[in-house]
Formats: C-alpha cells, sequence, structure tokens
C-alpha cells in the first residue's frame, strides 16, 4: 500500500530560506509522488514548528515524514520523538539535510540551490517509501562504574556516584591517588591549603564501602559496550603487605638506591623503596622494580657497599616481615555500565625548550617543581631555596606560555591555568622572601573567573609582582646567575634580567600513553592527544563511545575548580543513566540474510566495534544488536551482498541516488 | 671518492687558508674535492623577498652546472655559499612558480637534483667522524675550543636541517673526534652582526663582543668558525672592543679547517695563520699542537 | 601626537606590497615581542622588530618607511627561527629594504669610498657583495 | 504531602480571577518529596540540570521569572568556537524541557520564601500577572498580529519592535503570549481591548491578579544567570547610551542573528547605512575597581572575537578594531580560535583601553592607545561595540536572603568551598551553577548544570536511603 506522504520544510531564519525558495520547494515537493501534504515555517524545530508537525500526522493520517532542515544530527531526534508523540513510527520519519549539504554550500545561486533541496528531499521520500517501523533494543545495564584515574577528577566523580549508591572501582596508575594536586601547596584564589582538602576527599575515597581502589593499576583490555563493560585490570606489584607494614620506615634507610624523586619532580631523591608522597594515605612504603637492584643488573648502578647482587636489605631489616619480593602481577576484571576516563595531564617537558637550557640548568625548573618547594612537606620544608645551591633566591623570573600557545613549534593551545598559578607562586615566594624580586614574563594575563583578576592585581599591589609583556627569547647560565634576555613590549625595551631561578609555566599535555589507552576505550582523541567530547556545549563529557565519560584535564587544560565541575557532571550524567533498569539502543543496525550467507567470516574482522560473531551452529555471522553502531562497514565489505543496513538498504540507496543523479543531469 | 666542490669568492682569495686546508685535509681523509668548472659568485645573500629573481639566477646556475657536470651532490666550505646554494636548492624543489620563472630566464633545465652539503656535514654523515678520529695524528689534546656556528649555517632550520637551531652539536662532535675539548657556551648559535661590518659597526663589535667574552668566560682558549665573515667580524672588531673594555683580553678566532688540518699533521706555517689578526701560535705552542 | 587609523590604510599600497614580497602575513603575529627579545641589533634600532610588525599591521606607513631597524638588521634570522607564530620578520626587514631602494631616486646607504684602503683589504668579498646587495639601490 | 496549595491574593468578593496554574501538575505532586528539585532560571544551566534531572526519573519544577525559557543562550546568534547556532543547539533543548514528561515549567514565576529543612523545602511562589489565561491560550499569535500598541523589544535589546502583548521569541516555550502593561493601551487608558476581541478562545484576562502558592521539594538548584552591566547610566565616557550607534555585545549578537531585527544584516541603528569600520571595546565596566567591577567577564574576549570573525564573514571589505587589555581565550580550541580569527580576517587588535568616545557628523570618534607602539590612536567608527561586564541578575540578594545562602559584594553566589566544592552552598540541598556563581561560558555553564543535578541526586539518593532506614 502506498504510503501518504508528508514534507516540512524549515526556513532556519536565514540560514536555509536566504538562499533557498522555501515557497517553490514546497510547491514541487507537493507535486511529488505520495506527497498529501508539504507547507514550511520559520522555525521547524521551535515548540510551534513541532506542534504543526504533529497536528498535520494525525490530522491526515501520515505513514510517512520527510523534515527538511538541517543535518539530522542536529534534529532527528527531535522530529522523531515529535511524530513518535501523536503515534506515527519514529523510523517512519527522514530528515533532509538541506542546510549543511544545500543551503550553506550555495548560498549564491538560489535557483540551483532550490532545486538541488528538491531533489534530496525527493531521495529522501523515496527513502522513507520503503523504511520499515522499527522498535527499539533494549540493553541489560550494569549499575557500576570504573574511574579511570585517581586525581582529583577521578576522586569527584568517584565519591559522588559512590555516595549516590554505586559501586565504583577507580583504577590509579600511581601507589596513590590525589594526582598532580597532590604536589600542589595552596589554592589560587583564596590560599587554601591543597593538602588538607585533598586529605578529607581520599579519607573518605579509602573509607567509602562502595568504592574499590585498584592502585599500581592500568586498564589492560575492555571489552563489552555501553551497560556492559568488562574491564581488565593490570596491577603491578606493591611488594609490601599494607595489612602488615607498621609504616616504621626501617627500609627506607637501608636502601642502597638513590635515585631522583618523581614527584618532587627531581629536587629530592629516594631508594627504590620509598613513600610515594606525603599524603596520610601514602605512609606505607611502596617498592619501584626498575629501580631496585633485587631486580636489576647490579653492575650498572652505582651502590652502596654491602648491598650485594640480589640485594634483599630492605626484605631483612622489615620487622614484619611485610615485604615481599616475590609478589607477581595480578590481573582482575570489573563489570561496569560506565567508566569515566579521569586521565590527567602531564607538563610539557623542559627538555623540549633548548633555548631555557633544555632541562639541564639547575636553577630553571618548572611550575611543579616550584609547588614542591612552597609545600611545607616538600623537600626544603617550603623554603624557595634554588636547587643548585640551597640559597634563597632573590629574583625569580617566572615565565608563562613555555611550550603553549606556540604553533609553529611546540602547542597551539592556551593551557589555561598557568597564568593563575604563576600569579599564585610568585605572591607565595615574595610573602615568603620580603626583599626578593618576582618578574612574571607573559603574553596576557588569563585570570577570569571570579576573583582572578582581584588576585593577580592585588599581586601586583601588594607583592609587588613585576610582570613584563613579552616572551623571553633566552636563558643562559653565566657568571654564576641566570641571564634572561626578554623584551618588554610595552615600554619598546629589550631586557637582560639577572635571575638566581627561573620557573617554566610549561604547557599542561595530556598524559603520557593516553594514545594507546584511547585506543583501547575505543575513544577518540584530536590532534593533541585530548579526548575529543561529543559536542562542547550540549554534551561536554560524553566520549565518542556510549558510557564513556571524560572529565578533567585529559579532555583539555583546566584548573581544578572546572576539573571538579565537569568530574560532578560525568557522575550525574551517569546516575541518569543509571536511572533507568535497561537501556535502550537504536535499532538501526545491520541485519544478515541467512540464506545469503556463506560464513566466510569477512565482517567479523571488519568490525570496529566486535559486533559481527560467527553463529558456531549455523556458520553464518550473526550481529550482536546491543554493540551494532550501523556503521556499515560489514555491508561494503561482504562478497555475497548477505548484509543489510535496516531502513539503510542497497535498494534504497540506489533509488535515492537515482533520484538525485536526475534532478543533476536536468540541472 | 670525488667530491664536486665550490669553493666561492672568498675563499679563493681572502679566505684562502679556509679552502687550502680543506682541501689538504680531505686528501689526507681519503677524498677529493674537485672544483666545480667555471664556477661564479653564488650572490652572498639569498633574497629574502620572493620578487627578486634575479639575484637566484646566479646560485641557479651554479647548481645547474653541478648537475650537468655529471653530480648529484655539492660541497662548499663557506657558511654563506652553503646558505645560499642550499635556500636556493629549496626553492628550486619546492617553488614550482618561482622555479619556472628563473629556469627560464637562465635558459637551464634545472628542478632541485642537487643535494647541497657542508663540508661538516660530509665529515659527519659520509666520512664518519669515528673515521676521522682514528686519521687524527696530532690530537689537539688540552685545546678548549669555542665551536661558533653562527646564523648561515643553522637557520632557517626547515630548509638547511643540518642541526638543531638553538642547540647544534655537530661542531663539537666533530673538535671531539680531533681530540680537542669543546666547551659549551651560550652564545654559539647567536649572530655576529654579519653584513652590518659595512654599515652599522658598532652592531658587529657589540654582537662580536658579547659573543667571545661568552666563550671566553665558558673557558675557551680559541673560537673556531665556518664563515669568513663570522670570523672577520670576530678577529678584527677585537681592538674596538678593546677600546671601549678594557678588561677583554683577546682570543683567536680561526677556521674549522686550520685545526682540522694541525690534528691531521699538516705543518702549521702552511695554514695562513699569519692572516689573523689575534695570534693563534702562541697558544698552539702553549697547547704543545705546534712546535 | 595622535594618530587617526582607517580602513583605507591599513590596507595601504607600501603595506599590502611589504605584504606581498615578503610573503608574510602581518596579522599571524600576536605580537609577544620574541624576536625582540632575541635580536642582536636592538640597541641600533629605532622600533623593535615585533613593532616594525605592530606598525605594518596597523598600516603606518611613515613610520615603518622611514625607520633605522630594516638598516640595521643583519638578517641573521633568529627572529624566524624562535618565532611561535612562524613570522619571518628578517623577510620583512628585506622586503622594507628593497621597497625603500627601488623608490625612484633612491640613495644607497654606504658608499664604498668611506672604506680605508686597510678595512678593504681585510674584509671578505662576501661582506661587501652583501652589503652592496642591502644597501644600495639596484 | 505534594498537593498544590493555592493562595490567592483576593479579598473576600474581588471579582477579579487570579493566574491560573499552568501545565500538568499531576506527576510533579504524585512524586514523593525525595523526587522533587526545583531548579530556578531557565537558561542553558538550568535546563541542563532539569533534563538530566527529569532523565533520571526526578520531577523537576523549572522555574523562570520571564514568559519563556532558554535565558540568555536564545538571544546569541552562533557560539564560540565552533560557530554552531545558538538557536539551532538550544531550541531542542528548549523544546525538550516543555515537552519532558518529568519537567513542570514554571514561567513568569518567583520565588518569595523558603521553609523547611533540607531533602524536605516547603517554597512559596509568586505567580506574575500574564493577563493571559494559559490554560486556554493555544498560543496562535493573533493576539500579537492585532495588538497596535509598538514599542522596544525586550528580547531584541532595544534593537527590534515588539507588540504589547508578546512573547520573547517567536520560538518561546511555553509558546504563550504576556501582556506588557506599561503598553498595553487597555491597561495604560482604558481603551482598545483589541487582543481581547481577537482572541478566538477568550483568554485574553485584563483584570488578572497575582497568585500565591506552595511547592514541597527535596532539592533547589539555583541558576539565575547573567545580567549586562548598566553601561548606559554608568558610563557616560562611551556615550551613556546617547550615541545610537554604540551597542552592547548582547545587543550586537540581535544583529548578527538572522532571526533579529536586522535579519542578520549589519547595518546602523541609526540611519540603516552598512557598517564599514567597526570598533569593539573590551573590558567595558570589568577590571574596573575604582569606579565599575573589578573582576573579568570571562567570556567578553570570546564572543569578541567572534562578533569581529562573523561581522567580517557578513562584510568582507569591513575594517574590524578591538582594543583589549589582555585576550584571554583559554577553553578548548579558544586560542586556535581567536588566532585563525586574527590571521583569516585581518583583525586588529589594539592593546590598550579606549578612553572616550564621540559621535562626529555620522562617524563615532574612538580615542584610544596602542600600548606597543605608544601610540594615541583614534578611529572613525560606523558602529562601536561594548562587550559590557556581565553581572549578576537584579535580585540575586533577594534570592540569597530567601535561600539562606550566601552572596559577594558583586552579587555571585558564594560556593561552600571554590576548589572541591564549587556547586554547593552553605546550605545541604541548595546548589549552584551557571553564571550566578560566578561568569562562565557555555561550555563551563551546562557542565556545571550537570554537575548540579549530580549533586541534587546523590543528597536526594542519601535522603532516600536515611529516610528508610528510619522506616
Amino acid at each position: 500500500m502506498e504510503k501518504k506522504l508528508g514534507v516540512f520544510v524549515c526556513w532556519c531564519g536565514s540560514n536555509i530560506a536566504g538562499s533557498i525558495d522555501v515557497d517553490l520547494a514546497v510547491a514541487e515537493a507537493a507535486k511529488l509522488d505520495g506527497v498529501v501534504h508539504a507547507e514550511n515555517y520559520m522555525y521547524m524545530c521551535s515548540d510551534p514548528g513541532q506542534q504543526l508537525v504533529k497536528d498535520t500526522i494525525s490530522e491526515k493520517g501520515l505513514d510517512g515524514v520527510v523534515v527538511a532542515c538541517c543535518s539530522p544530527r542536529m534534529h532527528e531526534n527531535t522530529f522523531r520523538k515529535a511524530a513518535g508523540a501523536v503515534g506515527l513510527n519514529s523510523y517512519l520519519l527522514e530528515i533532509a539535510n538541506i542546510r549543511e549539504q544545500c543551503s550553506w554550500v550555495h548560498q549564491n545561486n538560489k535557483p540551483l540551490a532550490t532545486a538541488k533541496a528538491v531533489s534530496i528531499i525527493e531521495g529522501t521520500l523515496d527513502k522513507v517509501k520503503e523504511n520499515l517501523p522499527l522498535e527499539t533494543i533494549t540493553i541489560d545495564l550494569t549499575k557500576r562504574v570504573c574511574v579511570v584515574g585517581g586525581g582529583i577528577a577521578g576522586i569527584m566523580s568517584a565519591l559522588d556516584l559512590a555516595n549516590a549508591d554505586y559501586d565504583v572501582a577507580i583504577i590509579e596508575r600511581e601507589p596513590a591517588i590525589g594526582g598532580h594536586m597532590a604536589q600542589i601547596s595552596q589554592t589560587f584564589p583564596y590560599f587554601h591549603n591543597i593538602l588538607e582538602l585533598l586529605q578529607k576527599k581520599i579519607d573518605e575515597v579509602k573509607a567509602h564501602p562502595r568504592i574499590k581502589l585498584y592502585l599500581n593499576s592500568e586498564v589492560e583490555v575492555l571489552d563489552g559496550y555501553v551497560g556492559n563493560f568488562n574491564v581488565t585490570i593490570k596491577t603491578r606489584p606493591a611488594f609490601v603487605d599494607p595489612a602488615k607494614c607498621t609504616a616504621c620506615g626501617k627500609c627506607l634507610e637501608v636502601c642502597p638506591v638513590s635515585v631522583a624523586d618523581e614527584f618532587n619532580r627531581g629536587l629530592s631523591q629516594r631508594g627504590a623503596i620509598f613513600r610515594y608522597n606525603q599524603t596520610e594515605g601514602a605512609r606505607i612504603p611502596v617498592l619501584e622494580q626498575r629501580d631496585c637492584l633485587h631486580f636489576v643488573d647490579v653492575e650498572d648502578v652505582e651502590m652502596d657497599a654491602g648491598a650485594g647482587e640480589k640485594c634483599t636489605a630492605c626484605v631483612d631489616v622489615c620487622p614484619e616481615n611485610a615485604i615481599d619480593l616475590g609478589t607477581i602481577r595480578t590481573f582482575n576484571e570489573e563489570f561496569v555500565g560506565a567508566i569515566v576516563m579521569a586521565t590527567g595531564y602531564d607538563l610539557y617537558s623542559p627538555a623540549k625548550m633548548p633555548e631555557y637550557g633544555a632541562g639541564k640548568l639547575p636553577d630553571v625548573i618548572d611550575a611543579l617543581a616550584f609547588e614542591r618547594l612552597l609545600d611545607p612537606t616538600g623537600p626544603t620544608k617550603g623554603q624557595v631555596l634554588r636547587p643548585s645551591d640551597g640559597q634563597v633566591p632573590k629574583k625569580v623570573v617566572f615565565i608563562q606560555c613555555v611550550g603553549s600557545r606556540d604553533p609553529e613549534r611546540h602547542k597551539a593551545y592556551c593551557s589555561r591555568a598557568c597564568c593563575m598559578y604563576t600569579a599564585k607562586q610568585a605572591r607565595l615566594y615574595r610573602q615568603q622572601v620580603e626583599d626578593g624580586t618576582a618578574f612574571i614574563s607573559y603574553m596576557d594575563i588569563r585570570s577570569d573567573s571570579r576573583d582572578f583578576e582581584e588576585f593577580v592585581q592585588q599581586g601586583m599591589e601588594e607583592e609587588n609582582l613585576v610582570y613584563i609583556r613579552g616572551r623571553v627569547a633566552k636563558v643562559i647560565q653565566e657568571d654564576g646567575f641566570l641571564r634572561v634576555f626578554t623584551t618588554d613590549t610595552l615600554s619598546s625595551r629589550q631586557l637582560e634580567i639577572e635571575a638566581d631561578l627561573v620557573v617554566l609555566a610549561m604547557a599542561m599535555e595530556p598524559k603520557a600513553g593516553i594514545r594507546d589507552l584511547a585506543k583501547k576505550m575505543n575513544v577518540t582523541i584530536d590532534g593533541d592527544a585530548f579526548l575529543s567530547e561529543t559536542h562542547i556545549k550540549l554534551y561536554p563529557v560524553e566520549s565518542s563511545t556510549k558510557g564513556v565519560y571524560l572529565a578533567g584535564c585529559g579532555q583539555s587544560p583546566k584548573d581544578i575548580t572546572d576539573t571538579v565541575s565537569q568530574a560532578l557532571a560525568t557522575a550525574g550524567k551517569i546516575q541518569t543513566m543509571f536511572s533507568n533498569e535497561t537501556l535502550i539502543a537504536d535499532p538501526l543496525i545491520a541485519e544478515v540474510k541467512n540464506d545469503v550467507c556463506s560464513g566466510c567470516g569477512i565482517c567479523i574482522d571488519i568490525c570496529p566495534y566486535g559486533a559481527r560473531l560467527m553463529n558456531d551452529f549455523t556458520r553464518i555471522t550473526d550481529v550482536n544488536q546491543a554493540v551494532c553502531q550501523g556503521c556499515g562497514a560489514c555491508i561494503a565489505a561482504c562478497p555475497n551482498k548477505a548484509c543489510e543496513l535496516i531502513n539503510s538498504t542497497s535498494r534504497q540507496f540506489i533509488r535515492m541516488i537515482g533520484d538525485f543523479a536526475g534532478k543533476a543531469e536536468a540541472v | 671518492m670525488k667530491y664536486p666542490y665550490f669553493p666561492g669568492c672568498t675563499l679563493y682569495t681572502k679566505a684562502k687558508k679556509l679552502d687550502d686546508a680543506g682541501r689538504e685535509c680531505s686528501l689526507k681523509l681519503g677524498f677529493e674535492l674537485e672544483e666545480l668548472k667555471d664556477w661564479t659568485c653564488c650572490g652572498a645573500t639569498f633574497p629574502l623577498v620572493n620578487d627578486q629573481h634575479i639575484t637566484m639566477s646566479g646560485p641557479t646556475r651554479i647548481l645547474a652546472d653541478t648537475k650537468d657536470q655529471g653530480n648529484d651532490k655539492l660541497v662548499t666550505l663557506c657558511s654563506v655559499c652553503f646558505n645560499v646554494l642550499k635556500r636556493t636548492n629549496h626553492v628550486m624543489l619546492n617553488d614550482e612558480e618561482r622555479r619556472a620563472k628563473i629556469t627560464d630566464f637562465i635558459e637551464r633545465d634545472y628542478h632541485g637534483e642537487v643535494e647541497v652539503l657542508h663540508y661538516l656535514q660530509l665529515l659527519r654523515d659520509e666520512i664518519g667522524f669515528d673515521v676521522l678520529k682514528e686519521k687524527v695524528v696530532k690530537p689537539l689534546e688540552g685545546l678548549k675550543v669555542a665551536c661558533y656556528y653562527g646564523c648561515l649555517l643553522l637557520r632557517p632550520v626547515k630548509e638547511i636541517g643540518l642541526d638543531s637551531m638553538e642547540d647544534p652539536t655537530i661542531f663539537e662532535d666533530f673538535i671531539r673526534a680531533l681530540g680537542g675539548e669543546p666547551i659549551e657556551f651560550p652564545y654559539k648559535v647567536e649572530c655576529c652582526g654579519a653584513f652590518q661590518a659595512v654599515y652599522s659597526m658598532d652592531t658587529a663589535t657589540r654582537c662580536s663582543r658579547d659573543i667571545l667574552r661568552s666563550a671566553k668566560n665558558c673557558g675557551a682558549d680559541v673560537v673556531i668558525t665556518t664563515c669568513p665573515l663570522c670570523q672577520f667580524n670576530l678577529d678584527d672588531r677585537q681592538p674596538e672592543i678593546q677600546k671601549s673594555d678594557p678588561g677583554f683580553s683577546s682570543i683567536p678566532v680561526v677556521y674549522f679547517t686550520q685545526l682540522l688540518a694541525l690534528a691531521l699533521g699538516l705543518s702549521a706555517e702552511d695554514l695562513g695563520f699569519e692572516r689573523n689578526l689575534i695570534d693563534p701560535l702562541p697558544l698552539l705552542q702553549e697547547k704543545g699542537i705546534i712546535a | 601626537m595622535k594618530t587617526v587609523i582607517s580602513r583605507s590604510q591599513v590596507k595601504g599600497d607600501f603595506v599590502s606590497k611589504v605584504a606581498e614580497i615578503s610573503g608574510e602575513n602581518f596579522f599571524n603575529c600576536y605580537q609577544c615581542g620574541n624576536c625582540s627579545a632575541g635580536c642582536p641589533s636592538v640597541d641600533e634600532m629605532d622600533l623593535l622588530p615585533s613593532q616594525v610588525v605592530r606598525y605594518l599591521q596597523l598600516g603606518l606607513e611613515d613610520e615603518v618607511k622611514n625607520c633605522k631597524s630594516m638598516w640595521v638588521c643583519a638578517a641573521c634570522m633568529m627572529c624566524h627561527a624562535r618565532c611561535p607564530k612562524g613570522v619571518d620578520i628578517s623577510k620583512i626587514m628585506e622586503a622594507l629594504r628593497v621597497l625603500r631602494l627601488r623608490e625612484v631616486g633612491a640613495e644607497g646607504h654606504i658608499d664604498v669610498t668611506d672604506f680605508s684602503d686597510d678595512y678593504l683589504a681585510r674584509a671578505p668579498q662576501i661582506a661587501m657583495i652583501s652589503g652592496y646587495r642591502k644597501f644600495l639601490p639596484l | 504531602m505534594g498537593e498544590l496549595i493555592e493562595l490567592t491574593g483576593l479579598k473576600d468578593g474581588d471579582p477579579v480571577s487570579c493566574v491560573a496554574v499552568f501545565g500538568d501538575h499531576a506527576d510533579f505532586d504524585s512524586a514523593p518529596v525525595d523526587r522533587r528539585v526545583m531548579v530556578i532560571g531557565a537558561g542553558i544551566t538550568g535546563i541542563t540540570s532539569a533534563i538530566d534531572l527529569g532523565n533520571a526519573g526526578y520531577q523537576v519544577m523549572l522555574l523562570d521569572r520571564l514568559p519563556s525559557v532558554g535565558g540568555r543562550m536564545l538571544q546569541l546568534s552562533e557560539t564560540f568556537p565552533t560557530l554552531d547556532c545558538a538557536q539551532c543547539t538550544l531550541t531542542p533543548r528548549t523544546v525538550e524541557s516543555g515537552q519532558h514528561p518529568n519537567v513542570l515549567l514554571k514561567t513568569s514565576c518567583e520565588v518569595e520564601e523558603l521553609k523547611g529543612e533540607p531533602g524536605d523545602y516547603t517554597v512559596s511562589l509568586r505567580q506574575k500577572i500574564t493577563y493571559v489565561d494559559w490554560n486556554k491560550c493555544t498560543g496562535c499569535g493573533t493576539c500579537i498580529q492585532k495588538c497596535p500598541s509598538k514599542g522596544i523589544a525586550l528580547f531584541e535589546r532595544d534593537a527590534g519592535r515588539m507588540t504589547a502583548i508578546y512573547t520573547l521569541s517567536p520560538q518561546a516555550v511555553p509558546n504563550k503570549p504576556v501582556i506588557d502593561p506599561d503598553r498595553c493601551r487597555y491597561l495604560t487608558l482604558g481603551k482598545c481591548g483589541v487582543c481581547a476581541n481577537a482572541c478566538p478562545v477568550d483568554a485574553i484576562d485584563y483584570k488578572q491578579q497575582e497568585s500565591f502558592f506552595e511547592v514541597q521539594v527535596g532539592a533547589i538548584i539555583v541558576a539565575t544567570g547573567f545580567d549586562i552591566y548598566d553601561w548606559k547610566n554608568k558610563m557616560p565616557e562611551y556615550g551613556g547610551g546617547k550615541v545610537p550607534d554604540v551597542i552592547d555585545g548582547l545587543t550586537f549578537e540581535r544583529y548578527l542573528s538572522a532571526s533579529g531585527p536586522t535579519a542578520g544584516e549589519i547595518v546602523r541603528p541609526s540611519d540603516g547605512k552598512l557598517v564599514k569600520e567597526i570598533v569593539f571595546i573590551q573590558c567595558v565596566g570589568s577590571r574596573n575597581p575604582e569606579f565599575h567591577k573589578a573582576y573579568c567577564s570571562r567570556v567578553c574576549c570570546m564572543y569578541t572575537a567572534k562578533h569581529a570573525r562573523l561581522y567580517k564573514h557578513k562584510v568582507h571589505d569591513g575594517q574590524v578594531y578591538i582594543f583589549y587589555i589582555d585576550i584571554r581565550s583559554t577553553g578548548k580550541g579558544y586560542e586556535q580560535f581567536i588566532q585563525q580569527s586574527v590571521s583569516e580576517e585581518e583583525i586588529i587588535y589594539i592593546r590598550g583601553r579606549a578612553a572616550k568616545l564621540h559621535r562626529d557628523g555620522d562617524k563615532i570618534m574612538v580615542q584610544g592607545a596602542d600600548t606597543l607602539t605608544g601610540k594615541k590612536i583614534e578611529i572613525a567608527a560606523d558602529m562601536v561595540v561594548l562587550a559590557a561586564a556581565m553581572v549578576p541578575n537584579d535580585g540575586a540578594q533577594e534570592l540569597a536572603d530567601i535561600l539562606g545562602i550566601k552572596c559577594n559584594n558583586d552579587g555571585f553566589f558564594v560556593e561552600d568551598n571554590y576548589k572541591l566544592s564549587p556547586i554547593e552552598t552553605g546550605q545541604q540541598g541548595i546548589y549552584l551553577a551557571g553564571c550566578c556563581q560566578g561568569i562562565k561560558d557555555i561550555a563551563d555553564s551546562a557542565a556545571q548544570g550537570s554537575a548540579a543535578a549530580s549533586k541534587a541526586q546523590v543528597f536526594l539518593s542519601l535522603v532516600r536511603r536515611q529516610n528508610q532506614e528510619a522506616v
């Protein structure tokens, strides 16, 4: 039976109506086969616009609708929902994209653009004619969450979810949670003690019955799909049994190894067994296998006398027998419905800046190292001292945008937090060293949140921070101090500053290894390897894979406040998802014609989602309905034409192409 | 092994010592620099504006000659010639429009086929510094050398590509191969003032002063260079520097081929040190490199 | 003195010509000043290298035309090497020089008779040829 | 629990009717109080919170004091850094908020009083007079077409005209008109009644009165947004609103908008002439602790760059000048957006605050300085757009007092802890989101809207568990 079709043409203000004659388009559409109704409206997506569509469907008894408007990515859902609300099967409504694919690209030829729009409408009508009414697919939902990354983003997301009574597993690569926040001394713009704030949250995480912590751990494999993920977690051995260890610290004293402490950014040394950081939770020592003489070829390492081959100094001294060097890595599995990627950032390496000493000048340090100097629990007990000689630096030059805003050689983006933390660091330095001078080399001061501007201005007024507008060209070490070659673009002077200490506000970049992890998690990343959100405004915390959410600096550089907001947003989105007992999915997926399929299995290899499986009994391939995304890869690959995409069959497409091509010839 | 070689004007006259030593050493190292036939001046400046085709006709002709004489490489010793030829070749390779204009004008067929090599690059990439090390008969032991790169050997880095712009090492590796001790000094890639020596002598004097001071402060005995213009500025500006800065003590500035020749056992008498304003001989004697 | 800037002047002939023959888009420059910070000739300049670009952005033709900076630029290319936006100021300086030297009745900025015999005996040809190219009309 | 109490402001025997409660309350009323949330402010932030909570099965009352939802974002043309059409991004959401089975819109409605305790708040609301019975009104628009009284349009920021009976925009949700009593001829002069006569369903009610009612909710999200600083009265150096071709950024959005008063053409309000030289002045009233606001309004740098770019898309041979102090482009892709705009559109950024402007013939002379060249600059512009400071919506302090939350001197609501509790207030169960807490852009506001939804859910699930334990 022939369907009764309706066509609704949207003006999209002047977006469409400016280059397409919408009245003519409606008149032409009305003449097409099967069309019983055609009209246009200024904003079809608006309330009255949608009402118009709904009313017409009811009144005219339409059983097929084409809305000619913007991309289906924008409003397909809107209109399908509207159609569904008045009893028309949603899948009998299609969008004809006459904006992105027509009006926007043909702005100077109205007759031609109109003709093209009509042909797009005609093709879409032909598709609708063969569309089947479909029902959505139901998917099971496991109401547990896995949070990748135990920095502040991961912590805040996990706490909200756990407090909402869901089980959460936090996977942290390091031996302790807290992330970079644990390295920072005080906050801007209110000089709060960070460690105090963070410690409270860490304690909450540790005490929470709903949260399971995987330290020293990474995601090994991710299987499954939204609602039904299976995360395989690899845990490196900790070697120290927290149940036995009393944190007496004897092992720390006997370890013969001395290497740069990463947590203190190389400003102090540590043994192979060490306390990871100064948070309460990290009092139990951890042993780094790659530094330990028990595991490495001893001849390569300079060591204290007495530490022989297969060193067991720590094991021997431990009064509680808490250290077992025979521990091996373990694998665990977590079944979860949703995942939060809170993978965080690293600082871009100063080694990549040869003009600033390539990381080789001891008194040129990065901003996190300076945080360690400011931290009362840090290597200098909070005293700002030069790494080279332990003297109090009287002149400190802070250089901003190091590696940032540099599309030519480094990173094109702005790292967002540096302006504020530099102002904070300079103020804290000046509060500590009264006769010191702090110079800040900047291009633009970006103090753009509530009380940030005031914070910077106060720094200039009260701590007399000397802001110099100009990018530093070079830093050299000469005659026992650092020479900083810069310019003040405001007084038009080339400047040379003799400094005792230079602090580089290095660009923030995604955590090392993010490319591999993103691949494992099947989430897309941008050119700078930041995790990509689906839509910056509408879906700012949703990744490209359903059920995987993004929070914090892994998505783009931001400060703690914005990170926390984002983390809480992921928790909100997941709670919303978990408020249902099952999930529903789009039925527009691949379908196998059992009588044509030869069971060759090409589709299994080609499927990017792992949705195609060989049925061992029938020897033909099945489609996992929950996993299939309807991408069509298997359809193109199938040598027997045994696959079809439901409601986008080859037959439908050939007719559509015929419509477009026919019109093109006529034009 | 023969390499086609472009000496350039200055090396034929005022920097003859740079040239002579380079050629002599090549024989010691087992290769020969074969002088390009009928060469002309490279123009001494690469035109930095894109409508000045005429000044590129000279270097293009040199490169076309090289190709027509059956070569795919061309070696230079002078940084200036190296820079001009290398950048010209870059245009020939990458800028179809300018190439067409220039090759039409000089009526030659050339598409950037020749690879322009600096002598240092030849030693590093084709001969090998390890081989060089083995051929050294008089190691420059105890000689602290400031390796001064200047501008044209390195910049623009995307077109020249010889080494890192901020932190190059080829020169230091070369000196180490000769048994000398390269010192790190922060001014090794800064400009000496270049052709400002004919316009703003103050610029050349000040630039040279900063470089030499830095080299001395970092413990250098001698400064080496690949460029006759750098050598001229750094050497000849020293009396002037001393006038404004009485504390400044002079330091010899020599060509890298001169030290190479000494290390390979050539006699100091043949190396033209007498043209140097600041005489390097006392230093070389003191270090026991020459008798 | 106040300066009036306008649409016609921003796109003025001279400025457009500088952009054309240097091949540089002045608007790529965000005035960070790195070029000025590392330039070896600043002591002799009246406008910093970054300011030369700035004046070109604003179309302030007279100031740029008559600046001393273009003549004391040694074309060392350090500015370009470190520019985070890839602007090649040595090309812009060259364009300014070239356009000045191409003007009808342009005078040279060096006079070879000013040089002493002693100087000429020692200065390498490169210096003299570069000098002719950079400072004398074609 | 949960019944809706109507408290009319009427005296006995009063002949007039009160504002009828609009919308279907059945679902809201039948939900337990620990499943009900009130969202105050229906801009992008509030809508995001409301839809998130609605999707999570909560009954949400989405409140706005204006007659329709959408807030400031609906006034915008295209948004940075992707140049997506703001309407296209937002209208699906406004429509969804209007159609969502779990979201109850309450427009033209304000909070009067708060009682009760966290998890069980009783909020007194005032339904403002609309002069239209929304239960009867079909949104046909006949009244608007017929209304003879034209005046300045609120939604168009003085740039367009509208009738005395109006909807904020043609796409208003709910699509029901209200009457502006100050301009209605019937209400001011006692004569007219055109709309009442035209209305096919007899929905016009000139005698309507305010009504008051109470609702019980478990949690409250405050998302009351921002307004533009009153530069017209406070900044005489920029013409004090008396130079017609000097407009603020939000007004310029209407000029850029295809559905705006000029259908997207950039012409001068004074004479309709195409604008060839345009000056943008940033930090107008912001970063000025001495005379105006000390804080930075955060989004102006980006929207000004966007304005400049969109202007150049429309006027290819136009010239843009932007007076700025620092360019603040810190979000994802923002720096690249600015740099691309400058390089491709040859926008002239002038580092310096413009000191003054005045009208000179048909030009506006803008006096500023370029601190990079050290020159005093003067530009003869056709139009000047001021990136005026953004301030909290008026009434913020009063609302803070009602809700028992803190407000800073600038009128922004203050969170519990800036770093780790940016959403929470001192009051349990009351959360902050969007510009009312501090100026932020759409992406950050929307994220905070979702974050507030999370906080409300966490809190109410805790309340439910406690209640269960008590039972």
